[in-house]
């Protein structure tokens, strides 16, 4: 067996060597590729350029310790306050609100297709109930303000004609099949052999779901929860036709209150002129938004690292 | 088919048969597990010996579309194991399992071991204290994990994850066993380890085991079945299946003219 | 150690068996309260809109009259939007996810493209309105027009297509991979013969949920400047105008349009109370729109995962 | 040949029902489009000289104006109706027969927020019971006309009512609460008598209260509530013989066509002067900036006689 | 580590590393691969067989971390297919492999087999017909596909799909042929059809074996090496290890008495 020495040297017969025509090619279609990635990430420098450059107009007339701490949200008023806190509040009791309906009720449909009914039931109620996710939102917000209000105000009477409680049920309903698919099939994809190893153990169907399958589906799940919480924190029709759009620094739901979507919807749709500070507002609202979405996704994208299961 | 004469019986196939929707997977097996024995549990891939071992803790009731035939008569309470009657779940806290993939929880390495006593509603945790001890000692695991019982039981070695399971099946006290191919996957340390472990465990438990060595079957079992498309060729004490063995297909499968 | 007696035993797993029963209550009951909503609310806009349910309702323009307001210009706007939107998400969002899956390497930039992604995902539609406005409407000078709105929608709806593209590439055996890269394909030529072909039912799915979406979309349309009362179509391709000119092939990307929500947005906001039942029959047909684009899909990934098999 | 007109919902449905007859009068030899995005959008595309027409439910500001200067856009500005501001209450409501100007300040300045929250606060002869609010998004014309004529300065309001850009939302709220009262334009309530009760407001100048209705909003009694709604044309726009062709067919036929939309049409002279001002081609705003409450048609029609 | 005189190389290892990031898995291995020759290699698992065999085709380069040490010199080029400068993607398609699973495409027969000349740009139909009939019939299978070439090759058997990735891999003429367990997943009489093919297809290829059945090793190769935890413990004439192996290691492994 002959050593490596200076006389064989690398050398590379023709046949071997690189295909300068496809090497070439390959790398063509993976810079396209590349570009294509780069879509969504140009979008969001997009989006982010949009939202900056009129909240540094915003930021230049208004003070960002009174945007922080003031408790009143009235920037088109006469007596204008900018505190963002009002909106937040608003958009994180309709979005906890949802998400109570949500994830619960996503969670067991989600568990009960995937380990207790049988193949046609779910082959049957996925579907049906993926149509949940493409119905106008603002058909789900007149079900809100006629169908479940009053549904509500039969059993809580004082609870006014407008409230977060009711948007936030209607749109966690809406947001259902998001868990419910996704979650799905995080748990289907758990290999059959942990589930068979649990059942040997004795254990019934829902020790199994709750203790094995949840456990190591657990990174899907998050997935799931994690677009969940996306999509409620920037729904806006339900919340502009049935949470009654006053600005209302409030964690109770059964009050009225607007939050950051419903109030730029209405203020890009309405009537201000553009380049005044009111219509400016929309843009310092929006990139509040677009940095609480990111420290959930930040956060969440680190616990699923944290918790991701190998098997 | 050649029966010996034999101890005392822990279970024993009767007749039966076994279908995959359609497929007919084991064709009218007859055969007794004695007790306190190791019986393997030889044949050419796809023969059905996963297919029997699995009728024991009636595991084909996971998926639709089997049908068991026959009986599997468990002792000593000469029940048949596989009457509609039988709860399959009962059937499985006294019939413990080990698969040919380790398998473990994505949990501790305690948690692991205790779930078969939680599963039968123990949280004591004095109790699950001692019984997990007991288990990992018994799968020979212990001195390895017992500084990291917290941790993630994946983040154990192949060999380690095969013992961690056997310790699993072990804490709840089975009295029989159903080892399927549990060192296919391992290196030859690690099998050496679990088939020491088989040799220790057999005086308290009855185990049935499936291999496709027959290296392994040879070493660790009292008794052998052959099988062959789904067919029981035939049954006996191992020194004698694997010196003399009465079928001509037996003899083809041992000396490997075929497989 | 002692064993648990039979009784013990018996006694857990009836315990077992009781919750298994009432989990299983549960599930049917949020499953059903799921589904119950969903009829209801179709039901609702049948039983509201069944008035309209007539030919002229889809060959009329709006008015001002309700029972002779109609959804032509609204139906034709959706589709050819859709269209749009399809032709430029659907390219774009697998190509993403291919270089995501089969092309980049684990690093921070990739992380960060994740993060990005799932961020994408939370922004509200109408930042997306604001975005395009600047962008496709003025800057690449496409005009309040069909091709603008489309390549808005398609922009709000890339995330949910290259997650779903990445999960089913994902699912697709590394053996097929291998298999492929033995005989000597290229990267390429194994996504272009296997790895597209083989993602394409679950991508069908992100398609469909993402087109779902899109297709009930109002207020980032409103912020482009789509129409409220347009009385004519698009002019279809080579099609004689009305200046005697003939269209070309691509004239009705660049055409004013008005879309479906907006329609039933107009109407629901509208002081007499008769277009409440254009709006519910408007919403009955944009279900039906959605409901067969799923039904499409699902035939689709029916017929696609029949033939995929490992 | 597209006539593009865009801007106010609330002048929307009067432009439609134009732009739909003229189409068919024409049969659609001409083209017109009509986009809702708001008087405020509206300007801004017509300010970019995107535009013909552009619907506005109150005067162009300043700024606008600026805007306008800026592109070279000049414009003439016609007044095409009159909207009530209609103040409704619960059918159901015993108590509130009229309001003055002053009891409804009292109810909706900003220093009633949080504080004005029982009807017997305002006027001792009200019930002891819970005031709930309804009314317009404070980015529309109507809030800010509203705040204008009834609290004295545009934009002030106290904040915690429940607001809507979606009118027919208010219609919902007000007709499920017994103590409620919201305000929005005419068309709603007209549209929902069965729902609803207009409220008689006692005009400032004193007199016997007064109910919205066509024939108050024409005769100038019902004050201070009514406004006028306009359009305005792009000057250079109406050297295209369809856009005038358009606006011609607009003027004649405004009158009719308001009527069929529940709106006040004016006078018929206000109608041939804005076809005079084209002619003329005066070009401007007559409120130069301002928007200004309680002008009755009479005055209005004066200040574009003087123009 | 002894080497015998043989014929002409077709391949050689040359103080080959392999490490999976951090783990070594292939340890300073030398070993000639003669032409037209079947080498058969056998060893305990997780020894590193497949790792060596994978190395032949560079198809660790798909995965990331992974890095080779020395050299395989590939004859009669006399190039090192490790070298950087070497087209990973040329190196396949003169290096075919057939893996242990069947995997063929979700496609049809015919471009199951075509698809490897498709992947070449060759389109025209007369020229793929001709050599997917010959491919086919190369790995004995033609007649019993010859009538539904345009059905899905995920219905056929076992058997049938492992030997239709042969055919794919014939299709394209390859120098060196690997297979990776070929009949670990198939029944005895799939398996007799495939040691049949492998013997006659070394009058026109030279092939490397890995095989976790010595029965299997003894009856196809020529040459057998053992490997053993990374190593390269000997290598030999198949006759010559089997009935006297000069390691230690070696002869424990093929009498059963490990592994
Ligand atoms: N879920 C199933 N559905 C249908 N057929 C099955 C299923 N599982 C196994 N079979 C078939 O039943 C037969 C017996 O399979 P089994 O898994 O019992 O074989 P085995 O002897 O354990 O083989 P191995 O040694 O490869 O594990 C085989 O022909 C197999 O293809
Ligand atoms: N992708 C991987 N990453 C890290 N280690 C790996 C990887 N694949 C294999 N190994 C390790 O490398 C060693 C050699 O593995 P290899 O698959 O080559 O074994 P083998 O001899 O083919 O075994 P078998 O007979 O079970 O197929 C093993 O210890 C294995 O755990
Ligand atoms: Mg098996
Ligand atoms: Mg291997
Ligand atoms: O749409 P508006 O400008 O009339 O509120």
């Amino acid at each position: 067996m002959s050593a490596n020495n200076a006389s064989d040297l690398p050398k590379v017969s023709d046949r071997l060597a690189y295909n300068a025509m496809r090497n070439w090619k390959e790398r063509l279609i993976e810079a396209l590729l590349l570009g294509a990635a780069a879509v969504s990430v140009m979008t969001t420098l997009g989006i982010v350029y949009v939202l900056v450059s009129e909240s540094i107009q915003f930021f230049s007339n208004v003070s960002i310790v009174d945007f922080l701490t003031d408790t009143q949200w009235t920037p088109l008023f006469d007596d204008a306050h900018f505190g963002i806190m009002v909106l937040i509040s608003g958009t994180l009791v309709s979005s906890l609100v949802a998400l109570l309906v949500a994830i619960p009720m996503g969670t067991i449909i989600a568990i009960y297709l995937s380990e207790f009914a049988n193949a046609k039931v779910r082959e049957i109620a996925k579907p049906i109930l993926e149509l949940l996710g493409g119905i106008p939102t603002i058909v789900f917000g007149y079900f809100a303000l006629l169908v479940v209000t009053p549904i509500l105000q039969y059993i809580f009477p004082s609870l006014p004609g407008f409230s977060l409680l009711s948007a936030g049920l209607v749109m966690g309903i809406m947001i259902v099949p998001y868990i419910a698919s996704l979650s799905e099939d995080a748990m289907r994809a758990v290999p059959m052999s942990m589930r068979e190893g649990a059942y040997a153990m004795g254990s019934t169907k829902l020790y199994t779901a709750i203790h094995v399958v949840v456990p190591a589906a657990v990174s899907g799940l998050a997935a799931s929860y994690i677009l969940a919480i996306s999509r409620a924190v920037g729904e806006t029709m339900i919340l502009a036709v049935a949470a009654g759009m006053q600005p209302n620094l409030t964690w109770n739901p059964m009050e009225p209150a607007a939050t950051i979507t419903s109030y730029i919807v209405q203020v890009a749709l309405g009537d201000l002129p553009h380049g005044s500070i009111g219509y400016q507002t929309i843009f310092a609202a929006g990139l509040t938004l677009l940095l609480i979405t990111l420290i959930f996704n930040i956060l969440g994208q680190w616990l699923r690292a944290k918790y991701r299961e190998t098997y | 088919m050649q029966i010996h004469d034999h101890p005392q019986l822990k279970a024993e196939a009767r007749n039966l048969n076994f279908y995959y929707g359609e497929a007919k997977a084991l064709k009218n097996i007859n055969m007794p597990i004695y007790d306190k024995k190791v019986t393997a549990l030889i044949g050419p891939s796809g023969c059905g010996k996963s297919t029997y071992l699995r009728s024991f803790n009636r595991m084909h009731d996971l998926y639709p579309g089997n049908r068991y035939e026959g009986e599997i008569r468990f002792f000593p309470d000469n029940t048949n194991l596989l009457s509609p009657e039988v709860d399959p779940i009962e059937v499985r806290m006294r019939v413990g399992m080990v698969f040919q993939k380790p398998n473990p929880f994505p949990k501790s390495i305690y948690e692991n071991v205790a779930y078969g006593l939680r599963v039968r509603g123990e949280n004591n945790r004095r109790v699950l204290d001692d019984k997990v001890e007991q288990a990992l000692r018994g799968a020979a695991i212990w001195d390895e994990v017992k500084d990291r019982l917290q941790d993630l039981a994946s983040n154990l070695s192949g060999g380690q994850q095969q013992r961690l399971c056997i310790a699993r099946a072990l804490a709840t006290d089975p009295e029989l066993l159903l080892f399927d191919e549990p060192t296919s996957a391992l290196d030859p340390i690690a099998t050496g380890a679990i088939e020491e472990l088989v040799h220790e465990l057999k005086k308290r438990v009855t185990i049935l085991i499936v291999t496709h060595n027959m290296q392994q079957a040879a070493r660790v079992s009292d008794y052998t079945a052959y099988m062959f498309l789904g067919e029981m060729i035939e049954f006996g004490k191992t020194d004698e299946i694997f010196i003399k063995p009465q079928d001509k297909r037996t003899e083809d499968y041992i000396t490997g003219r075929m497989g | 150690m002692q064993a648990l007696t039979t009784e013990q035993i018996r006694a857990v797993i009836a315990r077992g068996k009781l919750r298994d029963n009432i989990f299983k209550a549960m599930g049917i009951f949020c499953l059903a309260l799921a589904l119950i909503v969903i009829v209801a609310l179709v039901a609702d806009m049948v039983m509201k809109g069944s008035e309209r349910f007539t030919l002229d309702f889809f060959l009329n323009f709006a008015s001002r009259r309700a029972t002779q307001a109609g959804i032509l210009s609204a139906w034709v706007g959706s589709l050819l939007v859709m269209l749009v939107t399809a032709l430029a998400a659907v390219p774009l969002g697998v190509a993403a996810g291919l270089y995501l899956e089969e092309y980049a390497k684990r690093n921070w930039l990739t992380n960060v493209i994740e993060i990005n992604i799932s961020n994408l995902a939370a922004v509200p539609s109408i930042v997306y309105g604001l975005l395009a406005l600047g962008i496709f409407v003025y800057q690449f000078g496409f005009g309040q027009s069909i091709m603008s709105a489309g390549l808005t929608l398609a922009l709000l709806i890339l995330p949910i297509i290259i997650v779903s593209t990445r999960e089913a590439i994902r699912a697709i055996p590394a053996m097929i991979r291998e298999g492929s890269m033995a005989v000597g394909a290229t990267r390429w030529q194994t996504c272009r013969y296997h790895i597209v072909p083989y993602a394409m039912p679950g991508i069908l799915t992100g398609v469909i949920i993402g087109l779902a979406r899109a297709i009930g979309e109002t207020a980032p349309i409103i912020t482009i400047g789509a129409l409220t009362f347009i009385a004519f179509l698009p002019p279809a391709p080579f099609t004689t105008l009305g200046d005697g000119s003939t269209a070309g092939l691509f004239d009705w990307v660049f055409a004013p349009f008005t879309v479906m929500p907006i329609q039933i947005f107009n109407w629901t906001s509208r002081p007499d109370p008769a277009f409440e039942v254009n709006a519910a029959a408007a919403g009955f047909v944009l279900m039906a729109m959605v409901l067969s684009m799923n039904a499409v899909a699902i035939w689709l990934r029916y017929k696609m995962r029949k033939n995929i098999k490992w | 040949q597209i006539v593009k007109i865009d801007g106010s919902s609330t002048v929307y449905p009067i432009t439609e029902a134009v732009a739909e007859e003229f189409q068919k009068a024409k049969k659609n030899a001409i083209k017109v489009t009509v986009g809702i995005s708001g008087t405020g959008g509206g300007f801004k595309k017509f300010c970019r000289d995107e535009t013909d027409l552009s619907n506005a439910s109150r005067p162009i500001t300043k700024k606008e104006m600026e805007d306008c200067k800026a592109a070279g856009v000049e414009y003439i500005e016609m007044p095409v109706a009159f909207d009530a501001l209609t103040v409704v209450i619960n059918p159901k409501n015993t108590f509130l027969k009229e309001a003055t100007v002053a009891e409804l300040k009292a109810l909706w300045e900003p220093a009633a927020q949080g504080k004005v929250m029982k009807w017997n606060q305002v006027n001792p002869a009200w019930p002891d019971a819970p005031v709930k609010l309804f009314g317009a998004g404070a980015d529309s014309g109507t809030f800010e006309y509203f705040t204008e004529a009834i609290v004295g300065k545009a934009k002030s309001s106290r904040g915690d009512y429940t607001a809507s850009e979606d009118d027919n939302v208010l219609v919902q709220g007000v007709s499920r609460d017994v103590n409620a009262i919201g305000y929005f334009g005419y068309a709603y309530y007209a549209e929902n008598m069965n729902k609803l009760k207009a409220l008689p407001i006692v005009p400032p100048k004193g007199g016997a209260a007064v109910a919205p209705s066509e024939q108050a909003v024409i005769k100038g009694t019902y004050q201070p509530l009514s406004r006028p709604i306009f359009v305005y044309v792009k000057a250079k726009s109406l050297q295209k013989p369809e856009v005038k062709e358009f606006v011609e067919f607009y003027m004649k036929n405004a009158a009719k066509l308001t009527k069929e939309v529940k709106y006040v049409p004016l006078p018929d002279n206000a109608y041939t002067g804005n076809l005079e001002h084209v002619k003329k081609n005066k070009i401007g705003t007559v409120f130069g900036g301002q928007n200004e409450v309680g002008i009755t048609i009479e005055e209005l029609m004066k200040r574009e006689a003087k123009m």
